[in-house]
């Protein structure tokens, strides 16, 4: 969980700024929608495929994120074929695979933290009115990451206890104990951000926080 | 303080023989080790453990909680086996738990239900008592630590010393032969701390205690220092507590 | 009231939707299961959609949500099975997916507003579980089927009967969802947000 | 062990004279209650720190980790007030908490980034701290406690002795001139509660710690039995211990 699915080198792909890859991919979700003919969506697929391999990813990591998708776009296609016709099953099957394609070759060669400052951009209009706010996205996102391996421990934890007591696996009662401690440690790390001068000074005009003490 | 008054606890009347007449069962570890993700944890050890009470100590990420694990087929050895009065926890591990409990240093993890006697009543319907017999037994558990006005009080909003003898009571309620304890003072404060060690004192079956508190064990049978994948001292506690103040500190 | 109280979002709130946002990632790594002529997963992360309605509340909830859906986009393997990136939007479940934000939300709304309210047992468990097929149901397929018939031409009528695979599994989850709650308030009152 | 070598742990050149020389700042309590739902927790509280070595102890519940967070604002009186160096913690909380820092009892909770170094240069973000003297800032916190080889390493993986030392040098990283310690070393070996001890004894801010080892504070300045909702002893460590031991076991 770790580890994203981006994977580091020095490719064009990889230099090429967030945003422009992001419009690219937007752009062509809009475009291969508007296309029909075979040979067109073909294309546009053998490019993507091209794109995809000049990202050089280890061909491990490119079977392990193309498999599921293979037998999804496959089982997909024997049920077009079967409740339509082959003509919309293999333009379905093209398109797809063009438009997974691209956005694998987005994901492969960009940081996540570039790709979340790109978000931070498009949305700083959101921001400026105080609908959004990137320091605490970015914070929830470092949260999450820190979180889910606790949260992982302590399910095996609380798992581990309940075996102790001659209990089944039983998900109701595993989720409960789960969701109130997670809860109660909410207080303590609230806590410990806030105990370290959280949120840093300088905001945008129009956030939400004024001086935090009332009582 | 003393030990409550009213029964030793665990020491129900009638069925079964009272756990403080019925010897404690043996547990044995013949070559056993055990790794996490290939790292060696524990590594060819051999122990027999019979005694009434006995103490864990050791360094963090020692492997102490590990080798508590294994008493009751929590976790079960990479290599060796682990038997408990002769029945392999690896193939009959549900058998082995009710006959071994376990008390964690987290209360928290081990409450289910909100409400102190339905929690404790929970793990009687899962050993498949008949519904009429557990309020009487979970009432005797409860009493038997003192505890008994907590019964329909909200788990969660217990003190931190009352959680742990709650999560006692609700361990001992399964009778069994053996409790193993993983630290379940370390929360505690000193009043809170010894009425969980005089609990553990007067309780009936034989106990298995892993702790950091080197008081805890000074009146023990046996304590084990666990260090560098194997039992590094094992003997009288005072010995015991000396040969890991010297060594690990 | 001493802990300190701040107008909008306070650091608490923040802290809850990541955490709750960490424990529908943590569902995803229950492996998923695959069947019938849907490419859709069966995953245990819905579960976690209703559960972040339901205890968060509908703003928290959507947001935890909102959270999952932004981890996934920027191509962090958080959906079951350890998928994520652009290319799951793109996908036939791309719906589903950006379908959980208002799921969540409609479940905390009818949770807030209408269960919480009820008093008596039975009203209230069936008012949240009710909530829970609303938000993380009716409303999660509401987006997820018409992306699926886009996404593969296959017409509205088939997408939406081949997505009917997952009603029972979905009818199971909003019921222990249900549970769940209904647990979890016994234990830790929190105020709906 | 003895002290880390290299700059003592917060007396970093420049800017600020050396925390060491620095006199610890002064917090008061005047007339302070607090409860929580109702019900009083502390009441009445008059109090006047400004010793560099404070110890607190009492009973599970009786109200330090209360009396703790009230003193950087993390907790607001409902009566009274708390002034640090004459700032009240109501009106002006994170200025206090900027010079007043705060060490949990578990790791677990507030280390909040994935990253070992991501976490130290959070709080240096929230002071305002340019970018590029971040990363000297953090690797010379962490040096100074010996855990420089920690910098890239995930959170998750630490051991527990490790997290709480990271933790301690993330607040250290922002040269509070007092740092409170809520249990530090509850969840540690008796080795790495000795790390942890001796850190803070060699750390240059003023410190108040919360306690139930009663080791801990044996060499301190002063030491506060919390009981009943009030300070019920004050005074040198022998004597609040005895008094602690009689009244509270
Ligand atoms: N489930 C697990 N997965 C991976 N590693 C583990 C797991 N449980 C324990 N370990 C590792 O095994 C080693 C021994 O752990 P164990 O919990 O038995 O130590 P311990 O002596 O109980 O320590 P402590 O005093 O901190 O409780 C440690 O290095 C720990 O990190
Ligand atoms: N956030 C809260 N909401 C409600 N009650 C609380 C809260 N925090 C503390 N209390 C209650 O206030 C009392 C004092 O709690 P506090 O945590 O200050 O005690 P403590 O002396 O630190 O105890 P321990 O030694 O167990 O840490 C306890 O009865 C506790 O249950
Ligand atoms: O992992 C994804 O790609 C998104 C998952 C969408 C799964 C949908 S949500 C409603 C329905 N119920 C399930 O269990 N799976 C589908
Ligand atoms: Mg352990
Ligand atoms: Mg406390």
């Amino acid at each position: 969980m770790n580890t994203s699915l981006y994977v580091p080198g020095d490719t064009p792909l990889h230099r090429l700024p967030a945003g422009a890859k992001f419009g690219v991919l937007f752009a062509a979700g809009i475009g291969l929608f508007l296309l029909a003919h075979p040979a067109v969506l073909g294309a546009a697929a053998a490019v993507a495929a091209a794109l995809v391999l000049s990202a050089r990813a280890p061909l491990g990591a490119l079977r392990a994120r193309l498999l599921p998708v293979g037998v999804m776009l496959a089982v997909l296609f024997a049920a077009t074929a079967l409740l339509q016709d082959a003509g919309t099953a293999v333009a379905m099957l093209l398109r797809l695979a063009a438009l997974i394609l691209l956005a694998l070759a987005v994901t492969l060669t960009t940081r996540p933290a570039d790709l979340l400052e790109f978000f931070e951009r498009l949305t700083a209009p959101l921001a400026r009115v105080g609908v959004a706010n990137p320091e605490r996205i970015s914070l929830g996102v470092s949260l999450v990451l820190r979180f889910v391996p606790e949260v992982f421990r302590r399910f095996q934890e609380i798992r581990e206890a309940q075996a102790a007591r001659g209990l089944k696996a039983n998900p109701v009662a595993l989720l409960v104990p789960l969701i109130v401690r997670t809860l109660k440690a909410a207080d303590d790390v609230a806590d410990a951000i806030d105990a370290r001068c959280y949120p840093p000074p300088r905001r945008p005009s129009g956030g939400a926080r004024t001086e935090e003490n009332a009582t | 303080m003393t030990a409550p008054a009213g029964p030793a606890p665990g020491a129900a009347p009638g069925e079964r023989p009272s756990a403080a007449e019925a010897p404690a069962p043996v547990i044995e570890l013949h070559g056993v080790s055990v790794g996490y993700d290939g790292r060696t944890v524990l590594s060819g050890l051999d122990l027999r453990l019979a005694e009434r009470r006995i103490g864990v100590i050791g360094q963090n990420g020692s492997g102490k909680s590990t080798l508590a694990r294994l008493l009751n087929g929590l976790v079960v050895p990479d290599e060796g086996r682990v038997l408990v009065d002769g029945r392999d926890t690896r193939t009959d591990g549900r058998r082995v738990r009710s006959e071994v409990g376990f008390v964690f240093q987290n209360p928290d993890n081990q409450i289910v239900f909100p409400i102190v006697a339905e929690d404790m009543a929970f793990g009687l319907k899962n050993l498949g008592l008949p519904k009429k017999e557990i309020p009487g037994r979970v009432a005797e558990a409860l009493e038997s630590f003192g505890i008994g006005h907590l019964a329909e009080r909200h788990s969660h909003l217990l003190s931190g010393g009352e959680k742990q003898l709650v999560a006692l009571a609700s361990v001992m309620v399964m009778r069994p032969r053996t409790v193993v304890f993983d630290e379940p003072t370390t929360l505690l404060d000193l009043r809170n701390r010894n009425r969980i060690r005089d609990a553990v004192d007067a309780m009936a079956p034989a106990a298995v205690v892993v702790t950091h508190d080197l008081e805890l064990v000074s009146g023990y049978d046996r304590v084990l220092v666990v260090h560098e994948g194997g039992i590094a001292f094992d003997g009288a506690p005072g010995e015991a507590v000396a040969w890991y103040r010297e060594h690990c500190s | 009231m001493n802990r300190r109280q701040e107008r909008g979002i306070t650091t608490r709130d923040v802290v809850l939707v990541a955490l709750f946002a960490a424990i529908i990632v943590a569902l995803g790594l229950v492996p998923p299961i695959t069947v019938g002529i849907v490419p859709v997963p069966i995953t245990l992360q819905t579960l976690g959609v209703m559960l972040a309605g339901a205890v968060l509340g509908p703003v928290r909830g959507a947001l935890a949500c909102g959270l999952v859906v932004l981890l996934t986009a920027v191509g962090l393997p958080v959906l079951a099975g350890g998928r994520g990136g652009l290319g799951v939007f793109a996908g036939p479940t791309g719906g589903y997916l950006v379908g959980w934000i208002p799921g969540a939300l409609v479940t905390g709304l009818m949770v807030k507003y209408w269960a919480a309210k009820l008093t008596r047992g039975w009203a209230k468990a069936g008012a949240v579980l009710a909530a829970c097929v609303a938000g993380g149901i009716v409303v999660v397929y509401a987006l997820g089927i018409p992306w699926l018939s886009v996404s593969s031409g296959l017409p509205l009528r088939e997408a939406a009967l081949g997505g009917m695979v997952f009603v029972p599994g979905d009818l199971i989850k909003a019921v222990a969802a249900a549970l769940v709650a209904h647990g979890v308030a016994r234990s830790y009152s929190m105020e709906l947000k």
